[in-house]
């Protein structure tokens, strides 16, 4: 993989650090309300996949979306301020956390009833194989969200019909409170896609190199017209399904065991007490950043100075986009009332 | 085209002529392609532009309706037949918390030129389940719109116009009045999609109804007008937005309303339609304003029941009646 | 199999085709109305299924369901009766034809939206295991059905708290004018239960010895505790859809290809004009009924003139269904308000 | 126990009650065991019952509230909780098309004791997706019923009442009132599960509000009292029946009238109230009835915005002056 790439990873994985790690600050200030759900721990799966994408490609995700935004090219202060409830928001402060949404970036939100994605993003692959197009369709979800009934609903329909639409499951083990072997009798989700005869395949989602080999491979196939492809990420997340959540029904050494494995990265501050302590996280060795990092250095492409830099660049980038949304103002009423009428007008036919 | 035609007829048309003009509108839902529609709505349509315009669907509603948001998103027009309403509540969630939501939590930065025509209502023993009515559903949802057309003219026109909308659009179609003929015009321009229609002029009652319950109200200002009761019927055409206006310039010539609809009367349509007009109009009013609706009740097989327990052009005249001389309200509500 | 349970299931399978056959004429003459889904062609699953439950286990069927509940023991008459719309009918004439149940048969119904057979199944199975009873649920449903959600949730629910329910599919090929290439990305259902690896297998669903004895050992393995099965019964419907359909989606090779393969029983009269004649049928060649006549005049249980006094006994029985039908009085409005409200009157806590 | 307890705590103990007292009785819904429920309801019952009678289901919400019909035709007392109401839109069929529809559909044969509990209404800037309600919907479909709670002892009594009664019943339950305290009086005969209660006594307006719009309802009352305008408040307890008699005999006394709802107020709750009243009470009132509603406008994340779409005890004291001095509405409706 080329220099490029792989120091654009790097810096989008330390960029979603420290962006979920300060919105949690702000959630914690009363900034930001509502639900709040981070992705420490899992951004090796949305740097990975879209680094593999085409700008021309669909992205369309859940209610824990902000790296998909953020690696997407969703400004990081467009994310805080939408965050925020801000007017220079992504959404003008409308949709918040769970509801981003970039038309120009192809970024077709931010849903956040378990199971949307796979309905919205068949029906835009649905549109691209009607019109012939070789783009492809990235829809995301949870271990949790393939006992939706539109997960076998749309699986169906795509491969029926031969759409363009990479399924990724971020298989982070557990919905909510309830651990994966309690929610669904096949635990291994690549196995649900033999139902519908699609190729499926499972992924270290702690490994960003392996992530993106997969998801390279995958939507390769995809434009040669063969139909959908699934992909089962393997993953964790650090924290608790949402900032409402402490986390306490997973035993304390299943959570250390999968910290040895991808603990954070030191340089970024850590904030809640539950949370392992930057001594603890630094004692584990490498996290999925750091995995990145040694490859990068191994490779001779940045030295550790250089990688200290980056990480004070996104620094940097999150404390901007945080002074951005704190100056941008809150939405008026009449906002609200055009985003509702936005397409309002053209009832009457016009011959 | 112009003349007479039936509604599916109308309805066929229609589709015909917005998937000539604009390669982005395609149709989907079960057997609307090689079978035709079950109402024959898109009768030919599949041999004229082929599977990926009109696409039969598994038996997968949440997800195909689904699907017509995505695309909708991505600026296609797609046409989602549901096959009849009692199935849309399997697609709600699509209906309600997708395409009407994200149009306004994204900012306003999508369209969502969405259509979804769905026959309903109670027809020929279809029993309990198949006789659900979900127009309340809808209409308590910021961000639709939902047009209620009873004449081939009002089918045509309607569904033309809501798939040049970019609103998503719910086309609530009667089962019983596919095969009605009606006169349709091409050419006359058509009036807004939500502007109601005045059927018959009258003095001394508004009845006001809509789809079915509109044609079901002349034919009972017919029969009054024998006895020398004078109604004014108007045909909502719309049931979001409804336009007020006509309803209420109404009742300022008639000062008694009586409201009928097919659905269970509490909280129905016409409950909105109650409230709104009762306050609107409480200064005009003679009487209070009065509901006809449809017996609380799952709708029971046997016929005779059946047709007992929705209004009829007689029970629509004997509310008018009751209306009239004060007495008591009688099955209506 | 033992000589009784073979000449009970000949019965069978003779009194449904002959009911069905009248059933049409019946809404013809306008005495039945509404949707009327009928089962010519597919009686060997009713029967090889149900001969094969024990009567403590739940039946849950569909709108297509006369035969299972007229196998299930509910009186010929009463079924009539409910499809007529009368008040002897087994639902008082409120249900109908799509909504038949029997309380005291475990006839659990009669569903007409499609999909809703196997959450009621679950429920019922969560009862049973609930409590450790040794009784099973069967569950019916068609091939169209599959793609509706529900299936996906139901059968990850039953496998993963192993709930005594048999899933039955009826995989006729067709949803409707729907072939099932092409509502089906996979078209072998029993495939799909791998998803969550549930026992299932494919049965020749024209043998009722086939279907009887795939049956008994799946409910045995039921009764073992060990969960779900499911089983694709593959057979196919000569008529329609219902009444309403004419048919004519369908190739007309195919319909002989399978008319070959199962014609009607001679001995029912012929009613619609688009159906195969008397004596197309005889030319053919044995159907399911006539091969499970030739099996029971081969073992020596029974003569060719005793199976014709079981013909004329099964189109008395039809005869006398229809007349109780006849004489039955209509519902009235107090029956509908007394059917609502069942259930009242015990909101008011008695402590 | 008697005493003074949250809404989550009433609800948990009559949990514990019933749970105890019969068998049957058992709870499913996902978080509820093991996480211990969303909003504490379920806390430690898992632990005393077990898995089989407090079932952590995966999300499968058409799935797991059809697997409680199945339970309840059988007779099991299944106590389903949909995490929020949101996610009921994908339960419809299972509530509306079967649980409602079975009882009658087989002539009365079957009962159907299944108690849906589900958290709801607009709560703290959790975004439109999240903040659907859906009284309008569920009060239409004949066959259920459906209990809004506002206090720990409605709470605790409607819910034990619900799994008492053979009927399918449907708690709609306050995200915001989880945390509120209240006595609780566990020995106390209770009301019937639909009589509304009178909250406050006045004699110039009424104001009816259910679940958390009669507690906003009362704080108006109470700045109203400051002002000289003697308010009544009636808190409706069911959407389904409605105790008509009870606001009737209020607006018998005070002659005006004011539904106050956290709904879109287009074809929501409120319309078949102000309907049914504005019929009832034609004669006795003095003014129209009004409605004071949350705006026909999916909920803004926004706070300030969130706030300003639904009713305070500030707005609503508004819309009473506006009411009683006969000016123009406001916000309101
Ligand atoms: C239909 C629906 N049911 C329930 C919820 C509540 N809920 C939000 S996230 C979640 C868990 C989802 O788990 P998973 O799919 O594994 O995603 P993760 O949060 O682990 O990324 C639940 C139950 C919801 N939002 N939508
Ligand atoms: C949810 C739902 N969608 C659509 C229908 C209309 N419909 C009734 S039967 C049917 C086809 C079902 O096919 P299948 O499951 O194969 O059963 P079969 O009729 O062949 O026995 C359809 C689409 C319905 N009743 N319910
Ligand atoms: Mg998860
Ligand atoms: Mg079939």
């Amino acid at each position: 993989m080329d220099r490029n790439t792989l120091i654009a990873m790097l810096r989008d994985m330390l960029l979603a650090r420290a962006f979920e790690e300060r919105a949690a600050e702000e959630y914690a200030r009363g900034n930001i309300a509502g639900f709040l759900h981070l992705y420490p721990g899992e951004e090796a799966v949305a740097v990975g996949v879209l680094h593999a994408a085409e700008p021309s490609d669909y992205v369309v995700s859940t209610y824990r979306e902000h790296v998909h935004a953020l690696v997407r090219g969703i400004p990081p202060g467009a994310v805080m301020a939408e965050l925020f409830g801000r007017r220079d928001g992504c959404c003008k402060g409308m949709g918040g956390s769970m509801h981003l949404f970039d038309r120009d970036r192809r970024f077709m939100g931010g849903y956040a009833i378990v199971g949307e994605t796979y309905p919205v993003a068949t029906g835009i692959a649905y549109a691209i194989a009607m019109r012939g197009l070789p783009e492809a369709v990235i829809c995301f979800f949870g271990d949790g969200a393939v006992n939706q009934g539109t997960f076998h609903e749309s699986l169906n329909m795509a491969a029926l019909w031969k759409l363009p639409v990479l399924f990724v499951c971020e298989n982070n083990r557990y919905q909510i409170g309830t651990e994966i072997h309690r929610h669904s009798a096949v635990t291994e989700v690549y196995k649900r896609a033999c139902a519908h005869r699609i190729p499926a395949e499972q992924v270290d989602g702690m490994d960003v190199l392996a992530v993106h080999r997969a998801t390279r491979s995958a939507l390769a196939r995809i434009r040669e017209d063969t139909g959908p492809q699934l992909l089962e990420m393997l993953t964790y997340r650090f924290r608790g399904h949402s900032m409402a959540d402490p986390g306490s029904y997973r035993p304390r050494v299943e959570v250390q065991a999968f910290e040895e494995k991808d603990p954070v990265t030191v340089a970024i501050a850590e904030t809640l007490p539950s949370y392992p302590t930057p001594e603890q996280i630094a004692s584990a060795g490498p996290d999925n950043i750091g995995r990145l990092t040694d490859h990068i250095h191994r490779q001779g492409h940045m030295t550790p100075d250089q990688v200290e830099a980056l990480k004070r660049e996104v620094g940097d980038t999150v404390e901007a986009a945080v002074a951005f949304a704190a100056a941008s103002p809150e939405p008026g009423m009449e906002d609200a009332w055009a985003s509702l009428n936005a397409n309002r007008g053209r009832e009457v036919l016009i011959r | 085209m112009n003349g007479t035609m039936t509604c599916w007829q109308a309805l066929n048309q229609a589709l015909d002529r917005e998937m000539a003009a604009d390669d982005s509108v395609f149709v989907l839902g079960e057997d609307v392609g090689l079978y035709g529609g079950s109402y024959r709505v898109t009768e030919g349509l599949y041999a004229k532009y082929g599977e990926w315009r009109v696409r039969d669907t598994p038996i997968s509603e949440g997800g195909f309706t689904g699907l017509g948001v995505g695309a909708a998103l991505v600026g296609m027009r797609p046409v989602v037949e549901i096959m009849t309403v009692n199935f849309a509540l399997l697609a709600l969630d699509a209906i309600v918390n997708m395409a009407a939501k994200v149009p306004f939590m994204s900012g306003g930065q999508f369209p969502m030129p969405l259509v979804v025509r769905t026959p309903g209502g109670v027809a020929r023993q279809l029993a309990a389940q198949h006789s659900q009515r979900l127009e309340h559903t809808l209409m308590n949802v910021p961000g639709l719109r939902i047009a209620v057309p009873s004449t081939p003219q009002d089918a045509y026109w309607q569904l033309r116009q809501a798939i040049r909308s970019d609103e998503p659009i719910v086309l609530l179609e009667h089962e019983l009045l596919y095969f009605e003929q009606g006169g349709v015009d091409t050419d006359a321009p058509p009036p807004p999609m939500h502007r109601a229609a005045l059927r018959r002029a009258g003095d001394d009652v508004t009845i006001i109804g809509y789809s079915r319950t509109a044609l079901l109200a002349e034919q009972a200002a017919g029969r009054l007008a024998k006895e020398g009761i004078s109604a004014e019927v108007i045909d909502l055409r719309s049931l979001r937005p409804i336009d007020w206006e006509t309803c209420r310039q109404s009742v300022e010539k008639t000062h008694h309303l009586l409201i009928v609809e097919e659905d269970c009367g509490f909280a129905g349509a016409g409950a909105e339609l109650a409230a709104q007009l009762g306050e609107r109009c409480f200064h005009l009013l003679d009487a209070p304003v009065r509901r006809h609706a449809g017996l609380d009740l799952p709708t029971p097989y046997n016929g005779t029941l059946e047709a007992a327990s929705i209004p009829t052009p007689s029970s629509i005249a004997g509310a008018v009646r009751r209306l009239l001389d004060g007495s008591a309200p009688g099955d209506e509500t």
